[in-house]
């Protein structure tokens, strides 16, 4: 029944469950190689950087080239501690989803160097625009732990309310834009947000990010035209983890080389960037927020990395790639990269790095004891009811009044 | 006080609200420097600058979305849609961020974009340019539903929508742009000018969101309905002859219940009446709340006046356009019943 | 016959049709290689081809817009939207040319399209996953909306479906996929497998587009509703013991009215039943149509059980879901007007 | 009150109303100086042609360089004939327009070559997408010009029974799909036809157009996704007349160097061409219908070409670009090019021109003469009336029965 060959072109990723994982088509140039150039370079001129790939750490995890950020010990520090503090609380809440304490939730695993890196070279001040996989963001940014695993359990010190899906944080204090389940949809907005900062005069700006898959979406040229076109100050990260769900990144690429030559047809400033580099990742970005604050427009910035674990709790790779692909993947651990590039610097050992580990983890264990002091999704106490009322509209019009009334609380 | 048709009065609104706060800025597409295909925003640009009145590409997503980023920063954007029938694209920006932002971030941050958009047909538009596609939004919680049938409301409402807390959905009936419209196909354009909605306050004014009036009193009768529709109606009670109340409704999301219950209680009649195709449109909504809500006070079925289950034909959109005829028979079988 | 649940049901019309039609082809998110997130296009790729069961890129308008130019070519595409919530970016493709696509050229071309989507709540999906957009649709005229309630029906209609000359709007309750649900949140999943309507037959049959069904008799009360909340009106009866008819739609557009009516004129009570947001639901629109088709036999208000004006909450999904409570109390309240 | 300065980026067009009309900012260069890669190229490696301008006539009217088609004559009178028509056609249906003979009208002047090359390099079994500036496919398919006019006053002939827009043209006998006024929808459907002609191995492929204002909607992005994903045997025209109503294109380009480069980002071959040069749009799209056939995918044509008149009938560009533009335009006229070419050859002159002009003016009023036979929008007759209710589904249901009651017809 089937043709033996479909009659019009489908992509196929190179290997499916059961065979051997294989990366050997993927290039990989030396780090290091990269011209990093000034900041104001015109958008067509980063052509060689959207096809090839900033890389500072090299095999040896030494910093190499005229990307190294060149960063102090502290900060590189203080990124591994997120980097770690993230993995461990990714690991942390995967347990507690299977054991029913949460509904749902979506780890970042192997992708920790995006979220932390891209964080830290902005500034706090910079408002951010994530997708749902950036929960390093967060940390970089010092939110409150209990407060994350209370959204994620819904509990009455959840402070989204209970109405949203795990991970699905908002943190305006911390200037997090609201998540949307609904892919890309955030990225016209931080156009939008980016505009307005200019309009404001304030010196942000904002940042984005977007999955491999999403940016099929008609938002991501949406979003791309109206950077080009207005000059926003914002950054646009595409998270090139190579998988949308059981998607491989070939149906949303198609014939395109990068995700970050896409921006060059918008005339933007693209870099494409091994996005398991900590400092790769912090020097793309520190140069793309320079570029714009200065008013030289948005950047497109494609993270080069690999979905190491599961889509989220509902998912299972083993169903459509090879089992083992994360341990061949040639672009490494971002944690254990940073980890033995400040150990080359003769800052970090492995010791500290195992205190690091296990204080995080009693801290992230003890930090989920407190949070269920404040309830539980599934014995309370929740936000209380009548708070699904709330928030529709400023204030609720007679017809929420009576629905109110009508469910008796 | 001056004479305005419905674009000068619109103008005039958001001329008066970018006077007022410099936070209030205004794009779409062709509505910078040329100030919209039906000058609405005329003026704007050259008063106001290129960063406070200006164009955008036709993405109607972005425009959605830019929006929406704007006024998470705290701007209050008012964004164009051409033609009512275009706003799909943007539809998902509407739905499920804007409408929503407030809610799934409780309150953190929230997105009180004006949308305007011209609707409605009778202009000869053909399917793609006479759309009333409000019942696409009456549905969704978060956003608030207006659509004006005069220059006074139009000016009035488009103020309070653009100082609402709320996203507003502002839908302008285009065929009553330049003049009151009485739905007969070949009758002359009466002005706005002879009308005394036509007469408008150069100055800032607001009415509020959420309040029908009773345009016509009427004992017979209770017609409720909104935009074009409100002019075409008193039309036809006045050609029949019948005592017919009148409702403009202006605001559809929140709708004013109490005025319409008050009506149907006195008169024991009510028609429900759209522009738009008749299955589930907004007119069903009425239909099911009035009938629960008046029930005993119900002397006959409620009847719905509406657009036919078709595109909006163009040779024939006369025969398409829920006119005065329409309403008249209407009237009649309901008075009979 | 085997027994199926809904999944297997949907799974086995796809595979009969494909089997029987070499220009069916089915597509979508994750639809292709792994069988999509639910395993409704299970095996049809290995079966049936990478070009007749494959992955898309994660564009809905695109998605849409494909199946669009493949039906104007005469093939048979069912494309998935992996989540109703995410039908949105495709609703200008569906709104604007799927459905116009006929008239507009004056039957030059079509485009029956079938397109497949879960819906509904009930499954702690959150706001974004749980959406019941059909009243997006229902309001569109060309298109046909249908949402089965048990495998057996969903076989059935989607063969339908794909053999409709129309494009067809196919929602699939989520919350039934695995097993039938009386709306009790804490309750154990019961199986297909013990329900009649589990009982599918492995070969090609198919249920006509537009007929309703009386899937449990009464006299005292008409209960029209479809999808889930049919199931969770036939236990609320159960569980209050109320001699109430209920209805199960199975197409909304075009609904069966004759049914309907039947069923109201004699009971003289009415209850319409959605699990999406009140206002402006397609609740409204059967309300709307009953009380002007069955004024005179109706002794009480048509009531609506719907969800609320809000999205749909996470946490609290069960105070928004419309269980077998609000129905009961409808029931009450009806019966006691 | 206004800021001298917008706080933000908004680009602007070099001259407006009361300047002096000036295209000197654009570079044109040389005729004949593109190379013509062969047809199964890698996208890729057109990179030059989509950042160039493909020109075949030279400033003398002689085609040179390798894109030349070497059409015989009796071709290119066809194809002067059919642009000729076309422009002869749009004038005379403009002043019925404001005689009130019809409620709206859209003219292609100066973008004739656009349409009638274009057509001519296909086989009349391709199905073509085309937005509403295209009528010159109808003529070069031979469609019959009283039909055109029916359609365009809505009378009982008109075969869209009065249903649509006048120029909103369908024509399934013509493979001309029924345009849509909803900007770009036509792109992803054009990519889905042609995905089905692979599918059905027939040989056919598709066309599209979309003007450079569309190219902002997210169904262009879309289409291009899945042309480039599948590899689709399409051609995806975007003809750049420089406006979109009132709009000029650098709102929709940004920074984007050139429209057809917007075809890179998706690794499709891409190709600028001189939109006023019929030998050039022939080869162009001649080049790309052998490549979708041969199976090597799509191609994104930008048509560099000039909007001469007003948008439509409800448009007057005096109110946002200098007038006489058109004159100074320096790719010139399409009809005029390829005359003088003709005449260059030997093949044509100037008597012979000015009797086909006639001939043409007078077969147009005839046939207007004989379309008023079967009505006029006013007057009527009309398609029935009943039939508003025919063909919404393929059999009314009993809602639109009852309404066709309702309306007592
Ligand atoms: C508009 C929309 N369509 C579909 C989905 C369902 N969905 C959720 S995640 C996902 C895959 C996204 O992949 P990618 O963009 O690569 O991001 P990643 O998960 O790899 O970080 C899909 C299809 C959605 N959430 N929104
Ligand atoms: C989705 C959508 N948005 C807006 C419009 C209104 N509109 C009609 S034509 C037009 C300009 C199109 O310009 P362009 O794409 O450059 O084509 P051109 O008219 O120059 O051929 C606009 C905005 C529309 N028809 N559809
Ligand atoms: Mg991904
Ligand atoms: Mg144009």
């Amino acid at each position: 029944m089937a043709h033996t060959e479909p009659r019009f072109h489908v992509p196929a990723p190179h290997v499916r469950p059961g065979d051997t994982p294989d990366f050997s088509h993927i290039a990989i140039p030396p780090a290091g190689e990269a011209k990093r150039p000034a900041t104001d370079v015109a958008g067509m001129e980063t052509r060689d950087l959207a096809l090839g790939l900033v890389r500072v750490l090299d095999h040896n995890h030494q910093a190499v080239g005229e990307w190294d950020p060149k960063l102090d010990p502290d900060v590189l520090r203080e990124g591994l501690r997120h980097m770690v503090l993230t993995r461990v609380f990714d690991d942390r809440m995967l347990k507690l989803q299977r054991q029913g304490k949460m509904s749902f939730y979506m780890k970042s695993t192997g992708e920790e160097a995006v979220s932390v890196a891209g964080a830290m070279a902005m500034q706090n001040s910079d408002m951010v625009f994530p997708s749902y996989r950036q929960q390093g963001i967060l940390f970089a940014r010092g939110r409150d732990i209990v407060d994350m695993m209370c959204h994620c359990i819904s509990n009455s010190r959840d402070n989204l309310k209970g109405r949203q899906l795990p991970v699905h944080y908002a943190w305006a204090e911390g200037k997090f834009f609201s998540i949307s389940g609904n892919l890309a949809t955030q990225l016209p907005q931080a156009v939008g947000y980016a505009m307005a900062c200019e309009y404001r005069g304030d010196g942000e700006i904002a940042a984005t990010w977007i999955g491999d898959g999403s940016t099929a979406e008609g938002d991501f040229h949406g979003a791309l035209v109206l950077a080009s076109t207005y000059r926003a100050p914002v950054i646009v990260n595409v998270v090139n983890n190579q998988w949308a769900i059981s998607t491989f990144q070939g149906i949303a690429a198609g014939e395109a080389p990068t995700f970050a030559y896409k921006g060059m047809g918008y005339g933007l400033a693209s870099l494409r960037i091994d996005g398991n580099d900590f400092l790769a990742v912090y020097a793309a970005t520190q140069w793309a927020a320079e570029r714009a604050r200065a008013g030289h427009g948005a950047t497109v910035i494609e993270h080069f990395t690999y979905r190491a674990d599961a889509h989220s709790t509902s998912d299972d790779p083993s169903g459509y790639r090879p089992k083992g692909e994360n341990e061949i993947w040639p672009l490494g651990d971002p944690v254990e990269r940073l980890k033995q590039h400040l150990i080359g610097l003769g800052e970090w050992d492995e010791e500290r790095h195992a205190a690091l580990e296990k204080d995080l983890n009693e801290m992230v264990i003890a930090s989920y004891k407190e949070a269920e002091t404040h309830g539980t999704l599934h014995d309370g106490p929740l936000s209380p009811v009548e708070s699904i009322f709330e928030d529709v509209y400023a204030e609720p019009d007679w017809r929420l009044r009576r629905q109110r009334q009508d469910l008796g609380v | 006080m001056a004479k305005m048709n419905m674009i000068q009065a619109l103008n005039s609104g958001l001329d008066n609200m970018m006077e007022r706060d410099p936070d209030v800025i205004s794009f779409g597409e062709d509505a910078g420097y040329f100030g919209g295909v039906f000058r609405v925003t005329a003026n704007l640009q050259t008063k106001y600058g290129l960063d406070r009145s200006f164009d955008a590409p036709i993405n109607e997503a972005a425009i959605m979305g830019m929006a929406i980023g704007m006024a998470a920063k705290g701007l209050k954007p008012v964004a164009e849609i051409q033609f009512a029938d275009y706003i799909f694209p943007g539809l998902d920006q509407i739905v499920s961020e804007m409408s929503r932002l407030r809610y799934r971030s409780a309150g953190q941050f929230t997105a009180p974009v004006v949308v305007r958009s011209p609707c409605g047909g009778g202009i000869r538009g053909g399917q793609t340019h006479s759309m009333s596609p409000e019942a696409f939004f009456t549905q969704v919680p978060g956003v608030q539903v207006v659509m004006p049938s005069n220059p006074y409301d139009a000016k009035g409402l488009l103020i309070a929508a653009i100082e609402s807390p709320d996203p507003v959905i502002f839908f302008e009936p285009k065929r009553l742009y330049n003049g009151p419209f009485e739905g007969h196909s070949g009758g002359a354009l009466s002005s706005w000018g002879k009308h005394p909605k036509g007469e408008v306050p150069e100055d800032y004014y607001s009415l509020p969101i959420g309040k029908a009036e009773v345009v016509r009193e009427g004992s017979a009768i209770t017609i409720v309905t909104y935009g074009t529709l409100v002019l075409v109606a008193q039309a036809a009670a006045e050609k029949a002859g019948i005592d017919a109340e009148v409702i403009d409704l202006k605001t559809l999301v929140p709708y004013d219940l109490e005025t319409i219950a008050r009506s149907v209680n006195k008169t024991g009649r009510c028609i429900v009446a759209q522009e738009a195709p008749r299955t589930s449109g907004f007119a069903a909504e009425l239909a099911a709340q009035v009938q629960e809500e008046c029930f005993y006070a119900l002397e006959a079925p409620i009847q719905r006046v509406t657009g036919w289950d078709t595109p909006y034909p163009h040779a024939h959109e006369w025969a398409y356009f829920p006119g005065p005829d329409r309403f008249i028979n209407a009237m009649n079988a309901v008075l009979e019943a």
